[in-house]
């Protein structure tokens, strides 16, 4: 095809587009190659953004909730919230489903039974709090409930204290009175916290979605905030504080949405600067070693051949429990060891650039060797750098996945940080126990990440490679 | 050469167009008609880019498509007195069949076009293999049989090298002996002799012209070098920007070219029979674009006479003289239109 | 999720500005400092993990205290708690015998296993004084007192009592649970359709979780190496299946003296090696001393302090004593059926000890003739009730029974087969295909399906949960900060939401064990509020 | 080729020296004792323990004495599996990585070519989309997903294969599943190096050659592109192969498969010196030695390399 690749030869001359330009016009039209670019780039900013986006505290536990489905919705209070009257509470509220019902013995200390009741006013479940039943460590979650009279229902039909009498609480029969009510009524929002050494009580009531009445400690009041930690106790009557966990929670009762934001940031972090510390020694020793040729070269090459010869995973293992187990190192390691190809792939590059005119004509011209290597030969060989920047992103994830499988997950300023290959890991020991959505989603990021830049590196070697073209 | 020989390959308003990623179509080969008879040579001449080599490419339906179609044209390939075939609409399997065995085609760079993983023998006998069912002992027979014929020294001992181990010149020679196995009716030389150096070159067209005189083949020898097409060809078809704008017996087109191309093209040559030193003329400016040809005559940018309508119109080929067509305003426009060989004979 | 993430985002900017508030509070104010940043140490497993997020969120919660994580590799993990080199971490301690004093003496002052650096003479001196106490239950009332002193000075901080996590195939019978998890096979059978099974399919396929790292029980100590040693060899006394104490094994009788000190034991006569030779009292002192004397054994044995006891050898042992003299180390075999032990001091527990891998027997003649090859499948000779028939390295370990065994007619299981499994969810699965009757424990993660599993078995089992904290550094120098954090520990929610199986919150320091059972004392109460009141008085300030 | 083949293996011993300088000071450097246990060791055992393994001496003289032994082709004893040497534990493990290893990579050829050739014949047919897609998933599943997953299908819901386990004698119905889980990734990439190599290869004017000789496509491809395109495949293969055999520790740990890949990480996990040590020494032999073969089987493949 002489005549066609004369025709290329034209074409670049007539109009003046840069071999980038063409390129990204040419990546446009892989359907592939831009939806990966659209998913990375959704991927990318929500990394980012994490601290900021994501529902709930990734590592906040909530026990009493684990391994909820996608789509659940609890009761819990541990924001802020600024109540005032006449505006709307700042979440979902009140909403129709399930109730939690709280109840507090009459006792220093405070310690609560949950009752979920089923919109028909039924109990649907019966789940005891910390240190309630401690005399028996077995019965977690027990059918019948006896509650003696004098204790004090925290929840109620237009009161916040029910001096109950005997009650006995069933599973699957309709909730007794004073209890009832509770199921049933407009809402009412009672809870405790901590103001220096006082605890006080709010109650807010809540008709049509809107803050009817407010009152601290009995008093009335306009305006009240609750801060996150200051609270003690939450109950609702009516309807819960709706917590949704778009895509459930993990065995801790954390949510899994949250976790696998934040575990992208880790996986990302981790290929991407893994793969930036291969670049830089790979580009800079492939090229010296291409420039150098000769018996420098041969035995650049030879050091990298015995290299290669060093089982990877030990290496970096070793290198992990040698110096701890921080994300940094990690980067390091990973780095360190994937530079190899890198460095084979710019010497070829590189030795095939610099018989080129352009590179004899900086020679003649006095253009020193650090010059002629990084200001000529490197940038020259940046398209097949970039290509295979993309396919080993994906190849550092996979690694650090592999190392969460040995327990060797990264640490990052003294947090467990899950990546998306710990999650995976984790997910697949929960998902084998009935549980599939725990592997399910973070699997699914991780594929769909790792498949999104294989189809980008793919697309870019099309697009940067005119021998493809027409094929491609 | 006879002018009632058989009419072996005629092309007719060949269109060949790449599709671009952009959508837009590189007119490669855009309306050419030519036509080679047995035991002719027809030298296809022009400058890279021209559209020779994919015309015959079209012809042997050996460009993938797409990117490349035919938006018009036909091609008519004698396969024997009594049956002739259209190329461009046959089934591919069809044509497949007449590739190697009654047209074969030999490529510009030997380096490349063969195979390096192969055995030259494995390499030439293969074609026997398919299209004749020979086995194998035979087809090595006739391989070495070609190989010395081609001028290949102790063809015995070379047959069982691979590619790598043969200079250009002997390159060449092994694709001039792949494509004599079957003995064709008709040979596509695609500048057969551009990658090698100069006296491998003159042996080259020693041998193919030793070939032709022996075996009477029909070619087409596409060239850039009129030289060449001076020491070779009956006649002679001067493409540019995708159409033939000249076509004449060959000592007509050396004597009088019509078109200023060509004029231009005879000019930017050195004469051995020269008899006084001349200068050589460079036609100025590039060829075209292929995806924005000029308007009207493609070459009037670069032409020297051009005038009023050679940007409007695309001039005709028509017969200036006769036997001798040209597609060029300066010359009277009430001659008649080139029709192919089938008209000529009338 | 929008409104939400607003909240977040109002909450975060809030916190700060409320944290940088208290930051300037603090510093403008004298007294009370903010608590210094505090992080736990904790190895590699999954549920280790599990746990130590779950203290972080606690003391977090209870205490405003920023708590950090430190996964470490496990052999780093040792590194830094011997060194001291942690300020909390977690630890376990799984009971080698049935006694209290196990895990008592660790924390006396300079012990090996104490690693929190802290020190009380007191303590100490209740324990050694303890040792003394012929009577069990009038040792538990010195025991008592020092746990009294433990807990109050909070040196660690006790979790929960481990249960045993067994899925045991409903046709395995004899198999008992017991809280050292320990199943002699010769009381096993497999039972099929309410009968005793034939002899062709009494066998019992058991995943071990791990290869023997060896089978010279002088050298043996780990949980793995032990199954398979008491399926090799048998000791002097051998434990009851049910309960766990011991009972006669090649000895069948025995006399103790007045001061506990010297124990005679008479040796069986039907005592066979697998080889047919008697096992003699002789066998016993040339093994014991092959593990006192460190010149006897080609590798050094790491359990041989569990002979400190026998008088002459903890010099021995330590390398006070550079050569060891035979006739010094209280050990005689009087007669071929008789062996009279001498112990240094009165130990309470020694016929527990003579059931311990390291007290087993080895047969002196191969020993002698194979050196460090006589463990080979070829070579091995044992004197208990199962005899090796072919280790697959990695793959699994097959045992028949013994016909030289004294009680061979009591044996009813024709092979076992020990698979090395170290994958929880592999074994779980190879269970619950059929390809294994018994594994010793199963993976947390799964614990919702396996609990529902009729052959589940949950027990309680001697191996306690717990964590240290570094004594010798601030803020954890501080008794009060160390009582303020363990009152802060909801260990409830621990046992029931982190922990899945059952583990029993552990008050003390010492769970219930012991013949009679000995009762610890009432720990620290989960007391959040009373935990904020002692870190203010550490001088911390809590908000 | 001979000369090359000897010039290749005398400096393997080169390299291999190089490999235990790195690895030996490596498990030296590193925190944490062979001999460290949850319960307390008194410090005088572990003195011994240190001497009989002679790691009271300096470092140098340590290496000198392993060196010596390594040369009379003793690994020396394992410290953790205290009655094997490390050459009975490479020898009793090497065989089923290998039978795994093989088998897998055979697995992986098969499927991996076959799906590369159909996709490289019609790039951006169905065809070729189906089977990248399908070898995407290959590389992007890790194999502690595809395994398990496995498992439940086939073991548990199925009852086709067992959960684990490994026949002594070599093969057996067990090595099917890990062999498919191993071999996942590798045949995703062989299809989409094959991919990438066809479609280089197609565009060659000897390809054109072979076309205008009127050969069958099939001929073309089989006989005139397969070889060219196996070259990315083969230089893969190297590495590769040599990763495969010596053992896939999630592959052996999933499915209990007694193989080597599982004694390097617990080696190293365990400070096991003498077993890290050996491991290294071994792999890297294969790995030098495959390398080797790999080179020779590319002159093999294309005839213009040329070792002089």
């Amino acid at each position: 095809m002489t005549e066609a690749v004369a025709v290329q030869e034209e074409k670049k001359e007539a109009p003046p587009r840069s071999l980038w330009g063409e390129a990204w016009s040419r990546l446009r039209k892989n359907r592939f190659a831009v939806m990966s670019l659209a998913w990375l780039s959704v991927i990318g900013i929500a990394a980012a953004l994490a601290p900021w986006i994501v529902p709930y505290d990734p590592q906040h536990q909530e026990w009493w909730t684990g391994k909820r489905p996608p789509l659940y919705s609890h009761a819990t209070l541990e924001l802020i919230m600024t109540f005032s009257e006449g505006s709307a509470p700042p979440a979902p509220f009140p909403s129709s489903g399930t109730h939690v019902i709280k109840v507090k013995k009459e006792e220093a200390r405070t310690r609560d039974l949950r009752i979920k009741v089923s919109h028909d006013g039924k109990v649907e479940h019966i789940e005891l709090g910390p240190d309630l039943d401690a005399d028996d460590p077995h019965s977690e979650s027990p059918d019948v409930l006896a509650l003696a009279s004098g204790e004090r229902i925290v929840a109620g039909e237009g009161e916040k204290r029910v001096a109950a009498a005997a009650t006995t609480v069933e599973k699957g029969k309709v909730l007794p009175e004073p209890l009832a009510g509770a199921a049933t009524g407009q809402a009412v929002l009672v809870a405790q916290w901590r103001k220096g050494e006082r605890t006080r009580e709010v109650e807010a009531r809540v008709e049509q979605g809107k803050v009817a009445s407010l009152a601290v400690d009995s008093k009335p009041e306009k305006r009240v905030e609750v801060a996150a930690d200051e609270v003690l106790d939450v109950a609702l009557d009516g309807s819960p504080f709706v917590h949704t966990h778009l895509l459930g929670t993990d065995d801790s009762g954390r949510d899994i949405l949250s976790r696998i934001i934040f575990g992208g940031r880790i996986s990302l972090m981790v290929g991407i600067v893994a793969t930036l510390v291969s670049l830089v020694i790979g580009v800079a020793y492939g090229a010296l070693s291409g420039y150098a040729g000769g018996r420098t070269d041969e035995l650049m090459m030879r050091i990298v051949d015995i290299l290669y010869a060093i089982p990877f995973m030990f290496f970096v293992i070793i290198l992990l429990v040698l110096f701890g187990r921080s994300l940094i190192l990690l980067f390091a390691a990973i780095g360190a060891v994937e530079w190899l190809t890198m460095a084979r792939i710019v010497r070829g590059q590189v030795l095939s650039l610099k018989e080129k005119e352009f590179i004899e004509a900086a020679r003649v011209s006095g253009t020193s060797t650090f010059g002629i290597v990084f200001g000529h030969l490197v940038p020259n060989s940046l398209g097949t750098v970039i290509v295979y920047t993309t396919l080993t992103i994906p190849e550092v994830i996979l690694t650090e996945a592999f190392l969460s499988f040995l327990g060797l997950s990264v640490q990052y300023n003294g947090q467990n940080l899950e990546s998306w290959g710990s999650l995976t890991k984790s997910g697949m020991d929960l998902a084998l126990g009935g549980f599939p959505w725990l592997l399910l989603w973070s699997a699914t990021a991780l594929s769909l990440t790792l498949f999104a830049l294989n189809f980008l590196g793919d697309g870019l070697r099309d697009a940067l490679d005119p021998r493809l073209r027409g094929k491609g | 050469m006879s002018e009632s020989a058989p009419v072996v390959l005629e092309v007719r308003d060949l269109k060949t167009y790449f599709r671009t990623d952009d959508g837009a179509d590189v007119k490669a080969v855009d309306g050419a008609s030519f036509y080679v008879r047995a035991g002719e040579v027809l030298g296809i001449v022009g400058e890279s880019g021209s559209g020779k080599s994919v015309a015959n490419l079209s012809v042997l339906r050996l460009l993938p498509e797409p990117p490349a179609h035919h938006p018009s044209g036909e091609i008519f390939f004698q396969r024997n007195p009594t049956q002739r075939l259209e190329l461009l609409r046959a089934p591919l399997s069809t044509v497949r069949k007449l590739r190697g065995r009654e047209m074969a085609m030999i490529f510009q760079d030997p380096m490349t076009s063969l195979n390096p993983f192969l055995k030259v023998s494995r390499q030439l006998t293969e074609v026997l293999e398919e299209h004749e069912g020979t086995g194998p002992e035979e087809s090595r027979a006739r391989a070495l049989e070609l190989l010395s014929a081609v001028g290949i020294p102790a063809p015995e001992r070379r047959i069982d090298q691979y590619p790598h181990q043969f200079s250009g010149g002997m390159r060449q020679r092994v694709m001039i002996a792949m494509a004599l196995m079957c003995e064709p009716t008709l040979l596509v030389a695609d500048e057969p002799t551009t990658a090698l150096d100069v006296t491998i070159s003159a042996q080259i067209l020693d041998l193919l012209r030793r070939i032709h005189g022996e075996r009477k083949t029909a070619i087409v020898l596409i060239t850039h070098d009129l030289g060449v097409i001076a020491g070779m060809a009956h006649r002679v078809a001067v493409m540019y920007a995708g159409k033939v704008i000249e076509t004449a017996p060959v000592r007509e087109l050396f004597k009088k070219p019509l078109h200023p191309y060509a004029q231009g093209l005879l000019a930017s040559i050195p004469r051995l029979d020269a008899t006084r030193r001349e200068e050589l003329k460079p036609i100025g400016g590039s060829p075209p674009d292929l995806r924005a040809v000029p308007s009207g005559c493609a070459f009037h940018p670069r032409c020297p006479h051009r005038f009023e309508p050679c940007d409007k119109k695309v001039p005709p080929l028509l017969e200036v003289e006769p036997g001798h067509y040209a597609a060029c305003f300066l010359h009277p426009q009430d001659k008649p239109p080139y029709r192919g060989p089938e008209e000529e004979k009338k | 999720m929008a409104r939400s993430s607003r909240l977040i985002a109002g909450g975060a900017v809030l916190a700060l500005l409320s944290a940088s508030l208290f930051a300037y509070c603090a510093r403008a104010g004298e007294k009370p400092k903010p608590f210094p940043k505090v992080e736990i140490l904790y190895n590699t497993l999954e549920s280790h993990r599990a746990i130590a997020e779950a203290l972080a969120q606690m003391w977090k919660d209870e205490l405003h205290v920023n708590v950090g994580l430190a996964n470490t590799e496990w052999k780093v993990y040792l590194d830094k708690m011997r060194d001291l080199d942690y300020q909390i971490a977690r630890a376990g301690w799984v009971f080698d015998y049935n006694d209290p004093h196990n895990i008592f003496e660790c924390w006396q002052t300079g012990n090996g296993n104490n690693r929190t650096g802290w020190s009380n003479k007191k303590y100490d001196e209740l324990i050694e004084k303890a040792t003394l106490v012929r009577d069990n239950a009038e040792r538990w009332k010195v025991y008592q007192d020092a746990e009294r002193l433990a807990v109050d000075e909070a040196p660690i901080l006790p979790i929960y009592i481990y249960v045993n996590k067994n899925m045991l195939s409903q046709k395995v019978k004899g198999w008992y649970d017991n809280v050292l998890n320990t199943h002699p096979y010769d009381a096993i059978w497999i039972e099929e359709d309410g009968k005793v099974a034939p002899p062709d399919r009494q066998k019992l396929n058991f995943n071990n979780g791990a290869e023997p790292q060896t089978l010279d029980p002088a050298i043996m100590s780990g949980v793995p190496e032990s199954r398979i040693a008491i399926a090799l060899y048998e000791g002097l006394t051998r434990y009851d299946p049910k309960d766990l104490h011991p009972i006669p094994g090649v000895a069948e009788s025995w006399e103790i003296s007045e001061d506990g000190k010297t124990y005679t034991f008479h040796l069986r006569p039907d005592a066979r090696w697998s080889n047919g030779d008697p096992v003699t009292a002789s066998d016993f002192v040339y093994s014991w001393l092959r593990v006192i004397d460190p010149t006897q054994l080609p590798q050094p044995a790491e359990y041989a302090q569990v002979f400190d006891w026998i008088e002459g050898a903890k010099p021995v042992i330590h390398g006070d004593v550079k050569t060891c003299d035979p006739t010094r180390i209280g050990l005689d075999a009087r007669d071929a059926r008789t062996l009279v032990v001498r112990l240094a001091a009165p130990c309470p527990f020694f016929l527990n000890l003579c059931a311990h891998s390291t007290y087993y027997p080895v047969h002196r003649a191969t020993v002698e003739r194979h050196g460090q090859k006589w463990t080979r499948p070829e070579n091995i000779v044992g004197n208990g009730p199962f005899i090796l028939k072919q280790w697959e390295l990695s793959a699994k370990i097959v045992f028949g029974p013994s016909p030289t065994y004294w009680g061979h007619e009591r044996v009813k299981l024709h092979e076992i087969t020990f698979f090395p499994i170290d994958s929880q969810d592999t074994a779980l699965n190879k269970f619950l295909a059929g390809e294994c009757d018994w594994l010793d424990d199963v993976p947390i993660a799964r614990a919702d399906e396996v609990k529902k599993n009729p052959c589940f078995r949950a027990s309680p089992f001697l191996t306690i949960y717990f964590y240290r904290f570094n004594c010798t550094k601030p803020p954890f120098d501080d008794p009060r900060v160390r009582r303020a954090f363990s009152m802060a520990v909801d260990k409830k929610t621990i046992c029931s939401k982190v922990e899945r199986f059952g583990e029993i919150p552990l008050k003390g320091v010492c769970p219930p064990c012991g013949n009679p059972p000995y009762k610890g004392v009432p720990g620290l109460p989960y007391d959040p509020e009373g935990a904020r009141k002692l870190l203010r008085e550490a001088g911390y300030e809590v908000p | 080729m001979l000369k090359y083949i000897l010039r290749r293996l005398v400096t393997a011993p080169l390299v291999i020296f190089l490999l235990l300088v790195i690895t030996f000071t490596m498990v030296r450097v590193a925190p944490g004792s062979p001999f460290s246990s949850e319960k307390a060791t008194p410090p005088e055992i572990q003195e011994r323990q240190r001497a009989f393994y002679h790691l009271d001496k300096s470092i140098p003289v340590q290496f000198i004495y392993y060196l010596g032994n390594v040369v009379r082709g003793d690994l020396g004893p394992s410290l953790k599996y205290k009655d094997l040497t490390v050459n009975e534990i490479i020898s009793r493990h090497w065989l089923p990585s290998f039978v795994l290893g093989t088998t897998a990579m055979a697995l992986a050829l098969v499927m991996g070519m076959t799906a590369g050739i159909l996709a490289g014949l019609k790039p951006n047919s169905r065809w070729d989309y189906s089977s990248m897609t399908i070898s995407m998933v290959g590389i992007t599943l890790p194999a502690f997903v595809t395994g398990p997953l496995l498992v439940v299908v086939f073991s548990l819901k199925l009852g086709w294969f067992r959960v684990s386990g490994w026949d002594a004698n070599g093969f057996s119905k067990d090595i099917v599943l890990p062999a498919i889980t191993l071999s996942l990734p590798y045949a995703a990439r062989i299809a989409r190096l094959m991919r990438a190599g066809l479609l280089e290869v197609v565009n060659q004017d000897y390809i054109r050659t072979a076309r205008a000789k009127g050969l069958r496509e099939h001929v073309v491809v089989l006989r005139h592109a397969l070889k060219g395109a196996l070259l990315p495949v083969v230089s893969f293969l190297g590495p590769a192969v040599a990763f495969i055999i010596t053992g896939s520790l999630v592959v052996e740990t999933i499915f209990q498969v007694p193989g080597l890949g599982r004694q390097f990480t617990q080696s190293a996990l365990n400070r096991d010196y003498g077993l890290t040590q050996g491991l290294v020494v071994f792999v890297g032999t294969l790995l030098v030695v495959l390398n080797l073969v790999v080179d020779v089987a590319y002159g093999f493949l294309d005839p213009r390399i040329r070792y002089d």
